[in-house]
């Protein structure tokens, strides 16, 4: 008698992969147990997946959000402790960390990928304008004061309606290099740091000059359109997360080439500081009928097979699997490889800052997009964050 | 109608079904939800704290200036739809129905298009065309040389909800029009022949005596775009997102209840505050229909005809 | 020509509704016209018109490969028409009543069956799941439509007793007088008399049932029961939407919902020529 | 036993009191019609018996059952409505058809019902429009041919013959006649039209302003009203009053019927000048104005020709006059009640 | 100059015609009565006039101006409508003065016009009361009101008093004929009422399936009906049709009117037997069976007592008779259309 497993995920955009790659593999692999992917829209997929986890009718492994989602899932007891999986072993505790109690002591989703932040550039633009892939920050402007003057290309391609962008990969991908990475955000979770300090406000500034440098109407750019004007070749850089490698390259359709470049450090010589965020991992469901199956397949995911089917077909999204992943593209490869000889981090707001209201996380959203639009200060945008943050964050409040 | 003696069976056959669908899978599923708006977390699951919610929602500056914040855009978000959305609707209805007008069909037809379409379309379609980038609308300004005219107006603070108040309006004032259209055509023909008798035509026909027939159906749409309108939720969340961009200019009390109850992003859903907006929300729309109930709709003549 | 007429009135008016018209086809129009075209060109261009060099029909494509449209068509159509009729029988018998009837209680029993319209129904949504689970429902159609007619009912009730405080006392009491009783007087008299009314209602009734995402996504996601609007759902994802795909799958999905609109908007008309006499 | 009886009957809208106490006792059978003025209640009090308007007060009894509390749908009666209340979507045999279908008649005597109302009204070739594509007669027709279908116990007609041309009226009255005595049904019939009133009633009920002002077979409240009011009321053209004083007598007004004045171009009682001239073919009213009774009507047989302003004198025939006091009461001296009768 | 002048006017319904080709010629000041069988299309007719109805062929004309597409608003006229019309949310003042307060008539003078109306309508207690709580026959009165306010130079009146009772309707009847005199407005009446017809009109309309039959002064139908169409709707009761066969007379038809035929228990030329017997007070109708030519009528002035089933004789005035051929056109033989006159 076949097992049909159902995984529940807000990656609509896997499921050809899913269909096409992954899921023969497996079921070659494992007869018996049929994988069946079914997918949400990713703006609902939260709301929708703890509605059916509550009312019992979920499917039997569930993608997991990093953090505070996930872990508030586990302490309800709907996602199963897969602590004692023999292919946890093959992750760090770095890369564990997202799915894990906050002592450590269980761990409950299998880590998939992580994403890591930069800017993407136009090869062909800057080979026309005579640009080099800026290292510091100061080449960094220059360079947008080149394309700027230029005016055959929008410098920058990002917008601020949808918030995120500018929180993502503005905030988040250029801010560790300020708040020196982990050390940072271990400070700012132990309260020997606040948002006001100087290395949480700098970003800040730093947004609030690229609004000379975005194309016309930014403030009613969605996301989509970022995309496009990048990939239609108007825009010659884009602030981006690796996912976008894979999305913008059959778009490009070889019209330019892409490069990348890391976040700018502040001086020559400075240590780089990279986003390398742990993004999804997969779990059981506590109550699912099929605890035995899933399990086989969780391991399977814990695999190296799985690791590199998955890397290769989404290319942008790093396995974080111990063992390294042979990876084919380009653009991919530069990213990682900055993983060399930067300090990786997380999001500073995902872990335990953003587990109270007001939310740290979609505060800075918020934060970011007001900066850029030049509709609030830095400064003030940092003070209302950290109050918002110490209202109910104990160990920031003395 | 005589009185009757004993009870009337058919008036509990005509309500029983409507009644037991309404409570079973609305109503109780609904009470129970805002039953948890007096429950908080508590270390061993819910415990009940009776008004505190409340007294976070209105006392606690950050809830209450986003409660009052989505409150003050859904009145403006309503205030737009009334002078706006149902105006136009009478009048689209009123020139639909004058008498023997060719392509009305059509005419209806296509106004109500907008109307069935997705909301997923809806949002996708205008920010395409407002779209400052591709801009079907910089473009058509650019064309009539009041390029100049034109802005991000999705973008701005003070013009992003104005401007999806206006799709909304594009999008349902075929409903205003279908409901008024129904009531005009149920005036009967003599009395509209005896104004025309009596040289009233035109304008001042409809003044005075169409008006005051279909005062009713008015008074429905009314009480029907301001429940909608404080329900609205959906055209802002496709468009702007949950967190109701830019700086939350666009925030409804429907997305902000969203936000709270189901969460968003990193943010955890929070069903007890999440019922306590819920609540409030409800109690605010009681409050206006019962007013529209109590208040206005028994003043409201009804003419059989 | 005629003597009720004027020809400035009427050119007027036709000024005025071709004017609206305009503004209310102008999106559809883009979408459709884009709907065919690549990518690229959807946002190079919005307003062309597919040229040979832009026409794609990727969108139809990937719609059409990505699952059974045609059994979320299917679907679709079993849960608006299903819960259309639940609608509109419950609704209409219980307007009557309140309309119809004084009892104690009426103005309450108004009130409490308006309450529907004030909250949102997605917040029951757990406990609706939960009562689907316990019931076997879930992954059923019948889930929808029990929850669609639940929904529906109040406002259809609130329109519908409105309407029906129109129609004429003697009309009714000849009913009565006839020998009819209440039941026949509802479905023979004042059903017919209504129709306009229905007809809007029905429309009203439709369109959040067919466009409506949420409860499929959670009481019915699989293969067999989805809809086609939830189906069009996959083109929508985390970094990319496909644009294509999910314009062609929801201008295939308005078809439907025009054909519906168009059947019960002709019977408006019909209903209003067979009506309203003194 | 009575097949109607009303027990002081009232019947009030908000304030105003339209129904003021109305006792009235109809035997089976009996054709009884209501007149009265316009307003007078009427309608309203038909629709009482009906049951389609509570009574404010007071008993409707049918056939001695009180019935103040059952549904109309469960009195066995038929009504025409003065606004005709057809079905508007049905067809005019539906419309017909309707009552017999819902007690579960066969089709086949449904058609035989209706075909026969159809022909009887001259309703055959609208037999399937519907009643917006009627005239205001056929419209009545329907009416009345949806009440006749279904036989019942009681029929209430108001007004039904107030849209019909004088030749299909006289066709209908003549047909509603037959069709009371060959069902021997109940009938009470609201009408403004002295010759139905005279032809078709057993029994006629004088109304005015919500009471009963007297009731009777029609030639006793035409020979022996009981006061001015019904003495004007029933006989058209209306009575004339004449001022006692002037004729020296000792009652205070006498009223006498326009074909009981006498008239002569050379003398009589009452000098007057002709005011104008009616002919209605059959007959002629002279209208003469005098200068103590003013405006009197006389009615002539046959087609007579009179000179506008021509000096007449007028001579009432003493045995046909009425007498009445000063609140309008009839004076009856001895069995005088009989005087107005002629012999062929 | 004429008032309003129809060419060939025609009106078909879908596929039925309803209007066949009429021609008429009012002058100005003139009243005007249509009358026909019900559904002949007089409503149809008037609402043309009145541009309610599109006229499918022909021309209107009013004031010599063809109007057919001059909006109802502009041909100056006005309008009492068969089902009344009332604007149901307006009270019965505002009723009547919606159309002066819509020409910018000043707020006093529209007061006197109403209240003027009121009073003569006997509607003042009832001013301030809307549609729904009036009886029919008040809401008559106030559609009658609402268009004798505004004194415009066309009247159309469609059965402006089949719901009013006698007295009502003889006062209301005389005040129309007295606005006409004053006014000198053109006045188009449609009735069912022999007496309004005969007393109100300068000119009948006998209208027959969308046809004209025969238009002339009362008098002259009555007197010179041109077929047994005209002869039989005009005059009431109508007029007996006896074969001519068992009278040994050449024409097809005898037709002579009830108050012409001689009645007698002893002797007579037609032998019959009393059918039935209808007092109406000032006259009787006495119901004839004969072997022959069916039932006939026979009215006698005052009242009279007949016994059911007896034995009768009839007498046609011959004089008085007329006749017609086989298809029911009148013979006239020399000047015999003056033969039925009588003198005083
Ligand atoms: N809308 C319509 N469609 C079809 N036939 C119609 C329509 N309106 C009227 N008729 C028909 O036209 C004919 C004339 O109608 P009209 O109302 O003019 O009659 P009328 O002479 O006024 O009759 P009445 O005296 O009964 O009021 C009738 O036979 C009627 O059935
Ligand atoms: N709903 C109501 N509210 C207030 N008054 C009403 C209502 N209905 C009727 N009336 C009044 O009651 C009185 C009697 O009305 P009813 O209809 O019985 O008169 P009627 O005798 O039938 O008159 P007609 O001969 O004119 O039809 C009238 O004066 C009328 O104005
Ligand atoms: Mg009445
Ligand atoms: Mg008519």
């Amino acid at each position: 008698q076949d097992v049909t497993l159902t995984v529940e995920s807000w990656r609509n955009d896997d499921l050809q992969i899913w269909q096409e790659t992954i899921i023969p593999a497996f079921e070659a692999a494992n007869p018996g147990i049929k994988i069946n992917f079914a997918p949400t829209a990713p703006a609902e997929y939260n709301a929708v997946l703890n509605s059916k986890l509550d009312a019992g009718s979920a499917g039997d492994l569930i993608t997991c959000r990093p953090f505070d989602a996930s872990l508030e899932l586990f302490n309800k007891g709907q996602l199963a402790d897969l602590t004692d999986l023999e292919s946890m072993a093959n992750f760090s505790d770095v890369a564990k960390s997202a799915w894990q109690t906050d002592d450590g002591s269980a761990t409950f989703c299998v880590p998939m990928a992580s994403v890591i932040h930069g800017f993407l550039y136009n090869k062909a633009a800057f080979e026309e304008l005579g640009l080099e892939p800026p290292k510091t920050v100061d080449e960094f402007y220059a360079v947008l004061d080149k394309i700027k003057e230029d005016g055959t290309y929008i410098p920058m391609a990002m917008g601020t309606p949808d918030q995120w962008e500018a929180a993502t990969m503005g905030y988040q991908n250029i801010g560790p290099t300020y708040w020196k990475g982990e050390e940072g955000r271990k400070a700012l979770i132990d309260g020997s740091q606040k948002l006001t300090d100087e290395g949480w406000v700098e970003p800040f500034r730093q947004l609030a000059k690229w609004k000379d440098y975005l194309g016309d109407g930014f403030e009613a750019q969605t996301y989509p359109d970022s995309q496009n004007l990048f990939t239609l070749g108007r825009a010659a850089i884009y602030p981006a997360g690796s996912w976008e490698i894979g999305v913008f390259e059959p778009q490009i359709a070889g019209a330019f080439e892409m490069g990348a470049f890391a976040p700018p450090i502040v001086a020559e010589g400075d240590t780089c500081y990279i986003s390398d965020h742990t993004d999804i991992g997969i779990g059981l469901n506590a109550a699912s009928q099929n605890a035995d199956a899933a399990r086989t397949f969780l391991e399977w995911v814990g695999s190296d097979e799985f690791a590199s089917l998955y890397a290769n077909a989404l290319p942008g999204f790093f396995s974080l699997n111990s063992n390294p992943v042979e990876m084919e593209n380009a653009v991919a490869q530069e990213f990682v490889s900055w993983r060399e000889n930067c300090e990786p981090t997380i999001r500073s707001t995902y872990q335990i800052l953003s587990r109270g209201t007001p939310n740290l996380e979609n505060e800075t959203w918020n934060a970011s997009a007001n900066v850029i639009n030049g509709t609030e200060t830095p400064e003030a945008a940092a003070e209302r964050l950290q109050e918002g943050l110490a209202s109910w964050y104990e160990p920031q409040q003395n | 109608m005589a009185r009757r003696k004993g009870f009337r069976w058919h008036i509990a056959v005509f309500l029983a079904p409507a009644v037991l669908v309404y409570t079973a899978i609305m109503i109780i599923p609904l009470i129970g939800t805002l039953n948890l708006s007096l429950f908080g977390k508590g270390e061993t699951g819910r415990v009940f704290v009776g008004l505190a919610n409340f007294a976070t929602l209105f006392g606690d500056p950050r809830w209450s200036a986003a409660f009052w914040n989505a409150l003050a855009n859904n009145a403006w978000f309503f205030l737009v739809h009334m002078l706006v959305q149902n105006p136009v609707g009478v009048m689209l209805a009123a020139l639909l129905s004058s008498p023997r007008l060719r392509m009305a069909a059509f005419y209806r037809t296509a106004i109500f298009v907008p109307t069935i379409l997705s909301f997923v379309i809806v949002g996708f379609v205008w920010k395409l065309i407002l779209s400052p980038i591709w801009g079907i609308a910089p473009n058509m300004l650019d064309a009539v040389g009041l390029k100049s005219l034109f802005a991000p107006w999705l973008g701005r603070e003070g013009t992003a909800l104005t401007t999806l108040a206006l799709v909304s309006v594009w999008q349902f004032v075929g409903i205003p029009m279908m409901l008024i259209y129904a009531a005009l055509l149920s005036i009967p023909d003599e009395v509209i022949e005896a104004a025309e008798m009596d040289g009233v035509t035109g304008w001042p026909q409809f003044w005075k005596i169409k008006l005051p027939l279909i005062l009713p159906s008015i008074g429905i749409i009314s009480v029907l775009t301001f429940v909608g309108n404080f329900n609205a939720f959906d055209l802002i969340y496709v468009s702007q997102g949950a967190l109701a961009g830019p700086n939350f200019a666009t925030d409804l009390l429907g997305t902000f209840l969203y936000r709270t109850f189901f969460g968003f992003q990193l943010q955890l859903g929070d069903p007890h505050m999440g019922a306590t907006i819920a609540t409030a929300m409800f109690g605010i729309i009681l409050v206006g229909v019962c007013i529209y109930l109590f208040a206005i709709q028994t003043r409201l003549r009804r003419y059989q005809f | 020509m005629s003597a009720r007429h004027s020809l400035p009135r009427s050119i007027a008016a036709h000024g005025i509704l071709i004017t609206y018209t305009l503004i209310a086809l102008f999106p559809v129009f883009v979408i459709v016209i884009n709907s065919f075209k690549s990518r690229q060109a959807i946002f190079r261009e919005p307003l062309a018109l597919p040229t040979r060099e832009t026409f794609d029909l990727i969108g139809f494509q990937t719609v059409l490969a990505q699952g059974d449209f045609f059994q979320y068509f299917q679907n679709s159509m079993i849960v608006t028409v299903a819960s259309l009729f639940f609608v509109l029988l419950f609704g209409a018998m219980a307007a009557f009543a309140l309309s119809e009837y004084r009892f104690r209680g009426n103005s309450l029993m108004g009130l409490y069956l308006a309450l529907g319209i004030m909250i949102p129904i997605r917040l029951g949504t757990v406990a609706i799941l939960q009562l689907m689970v316990a019931t076997g429902l879930v992954n059923t159609l019948t889930a929808l439509v029990l929850v669609y007619t639940a929904q529906g009912l109040p406002l259809a009730i609130f329109i519908l007793s409105e309407f029906m405080r129109n129609v004429s006392d003697d009309l009714k009491n000849a009913g009565r007088i006839d020998g009819l009783s209440e039941y026949r007087i509802f479905f023979r008299l004042v059903l017919p008399l209504v129709r306009p009314a229905m007809a809007t209602v029905a429309v009203f009734t439709m369109i959040p049932i067919w466009n409506d995402l949420w409860f499929p996504l959670i009481l019915a996601p699989s293969e067999p029961t989805k809809t086609i609007t939830l189906g069009s759902q996959v083109f929508i994802g985390q970094f990319v939407t496909n644009w294509n795909a999910v314009l062609a799958a929801l201008s295939l999905a308005i078809v439907p919902v025009m054909v519906l609109y168009l059947i019960f908007s002709r019977q408006l008309i019909r209903g209003i020529t067979a009506g309203a006499v003194k | 036993m009575s097949a109607l009886t009303l027990s002081n009957v009232t019947k009030t809208f908000g304030t105003t009191e339209v129904i003021t106490g109305v006792d009235l006792d109809v035997e089976p059978g009996e054709f009884c019609v209501f007149v009265g003025p316009s307003g007078c209640g009427k309608s309203t009090l038909l629709r009482m018996i009906a049951g389609l308007e509570d009574v404010t007060s007071g008993d409707v009894k049918i056939d001695d059952r009180r019935v103040n509390d059952v549904a109309p749908a469960k009195r066995e009666i038929a009504m025409v409505f003065q606004s005709y209340a057809l079905y508007p979507h049905l067809t005019v045999r539906d419309n017909m058809g309707l009552a017999l279908k819902q007690a579960g008649t066969s089709r086949a005597d449904i058609t035989a019902a209706t075909d026969k109302a159809s022909a009887m009204l001259g309703l055959d070739p609208l037999i399937d429009r519907r009643p917006s594509e009627l005239s205001g007669g056929q419209r009545q027709r329907v009416a009345i041919g949806r009440a006749i279908v279904r036989r019942p116990k009681l029929f209430l007609f108001d007004e039904p013959l107030s849209n019909l041309d004088a030749a299909l009226r006289v066709a209908t009255r003549i047909e509603i006649a037959r069709l009371h005595r060959e069902l021997g049904a109940t009938m009470i019939y609201v009408t403004h039209d002295q010759v139905e009133a005279m032809t078709l009633a057993d029994k006629i009920v004088v109304l005015r302003a919500g009471r009963v002002e007297q009731v009777g077979p029609p030639m006793e409240l035409y020979n022996d009203p009981a006061n001015t009011f019904v003495a004007g009321f029933i006989g058209s053209p209306q009575m004339n009053f004449l001022k006692s004083g002037p004729l020296g007598l000792s009652s205070a007004q006498m009223g006498i019927r326009p074909e009981h004045l006498e008239i002569s171009t050379e003398a009589g009682q009452i000098a007057g000048k002709i005011s104008h001239v009616e002919k209605l073919g059959g007959e002629t009213l002279v209208y003469v104005l005098t200068e103590d009774h003013g405006l009197l009507t006389v009615r002539l047989f046959g087609e007579h020709d009179y000179q506008v302003d021509a000096p007449v004198w007028l001579t009432p025939d003493a045995a046909r006059a009425f007498h009445f006091d000063e609140h309008g009461q009839r004076l009856r001296p001895g069995e005088s009640s009989a005087a107005g009768r002629a012999t062929p």
